[in-house]
């Protein structure tokens, strides 16, 4: 199982990703999908600028996604993160995890997304809906603690 | 090395990326410099970058906010450098 | 938010569901889908078939989902669990559960499939690739273990 | 009721749904039974419905393992049948 890692500017498809996983094969039973979305906090919220480390991203996704396949026996994993501007309602992130039983397919997803969350080296900006450039997002501690639920 | 006499003088070449505010603050995204061979630890460089100016300072003010990256991989502050050649600062990652 | 139950014999089209769910909103950051599909048992299998009781099928899951949507603040959550024959690598199941943030997303999602396993009143019987009829699928116990991590 | 004597004789009309293998054990989907008003649990209901015959006895064998529904609704073998008009009994479910 070869986990595929995607860093890209243009939207997915998760629908074609989760049918490409699961094509031509009757060993899969669970197949859990995550998807990441925009949202325009309450309208105050024009477009996310993801900035990301080129090399590095693609490379701690890996690293990331070869401990699930060593915890977990998926059949498929998959996980695709947009870099540049993204829209209130478009996609950020997509997950994917299949396996022959459904509860390791949900832990390798939750894995997945605890640990894109603190480890991959993304960078969210905000820009306001008044034309002002916002802040940087803040890292939220809850999120380290999600990650650390997990004993790697 | 950081015990002998000339270790101070010796330096060696490398690639400094920033990314996000760490970036805005050094004012660059990139740049190659001579670091003095004497650093061991990531948290040596950090302390020896502060000492560059104003825009380093205010990057590194919080030294336990700034994360670091040896040659792709993450590293923690007491991380030695060893002959990494391409080393990165970045605030905590929000993606996903 | 209204849950959605669908009881049917057909199959579905979890790209079709998962895009509408969140059509239109930008208030949705994550959204979890769970396919559950047929596995054909290392080739011993010809199909799956399911029985279900018509009507408690329907509402047992609408009690779940409920329960679902008091727990976690939800803005979108789906089931869809197929009935009669169903082949190796069609899908049996899906849950879908959207939210602001992931960690409610993951959880709804996960705590609907454990309790669709125990609680909703389907049966499977295994068709054989030989012809013969199989027996019916024994409950597993760490489905009910699975359950049992949910205070409820 | 179960203290009077009368109440052994006083039956009322249910309709009896069953599934799976307890439906192939029974040899039908459903019947509607007059069952004696005296019996106040679904055990008590699973215990009489085992003297009507092999195949009753053959699905009801464990007591433990059949599950039931009153309405629509799970029930606990020590649950009151109370005024339920459809009671269903079948194996531990295995969907999803």
């Amino acid at each position: 199982m070869t986990p595929t890692i995607r860093i890209q500017r243009e939207d997915f498809d998760p629908a074609a990703e989760i049918a490409a996983m699961s094509a031509g094969r009757t060993d899969i039973g669970a197949v859990v999908s995550f998807s990441g979305l925009c949202r325009d906090e309450a309208g105050t919220l024009s477009a996310l600028e993801l900035e990301h480390y080129p090399g590095m991203a693609e490379a701690e996704i890996a690293r990331v996604a070869a401990e699930a396949a060593a915890r977990w026996p998926l059949m498929g994993l998959l996980a695709i993160h947009r870099h540049g501007l993204v829209r209130p309602g478009e996609q950020i992130v997509l997950v994917l995890a299949a396996s022959a039983h459904r509860r390791a397919a949900f832990e390798a997803a939750d894995f997945m997304m605890d640990y894109l969350k603190t480890r991959a080296p993304f960078w969210k900006r905000e820009h306001r809906a008044d034309g002002t450039l916002g802040g940087w997002v803040e890292a939220r501690s809850e999120d380290d603690d999600a990650a650390q639920r997990w004993t790697i | 090395m950081s015990d002998t006499p000339q270790a101070q003088t010796d330096t060696r070449s490398v690639k400094l990326v920033y990314f996000a505010w760490v970036r805005e603050r050094v004012g660059r995204p990139e740049e190659t410099l001579a670091i003095p061979a004497s650093l061991a630890t990531v948290a040596d460089l950090a302390r020896w970058l502060k000492t560059r100016g104003e825009g380093y300072e205010a990057a590194f003010a919080d030294e336990t906010v700034v994360r670091a990256a040896l040659d792709h991989v993450h590293a923690k502050p007491q991380a030695p450098l060893g002959d990494a050649r391409e080393i990165a600062f970045f605030p905590p990652m929000t993606g996903g």
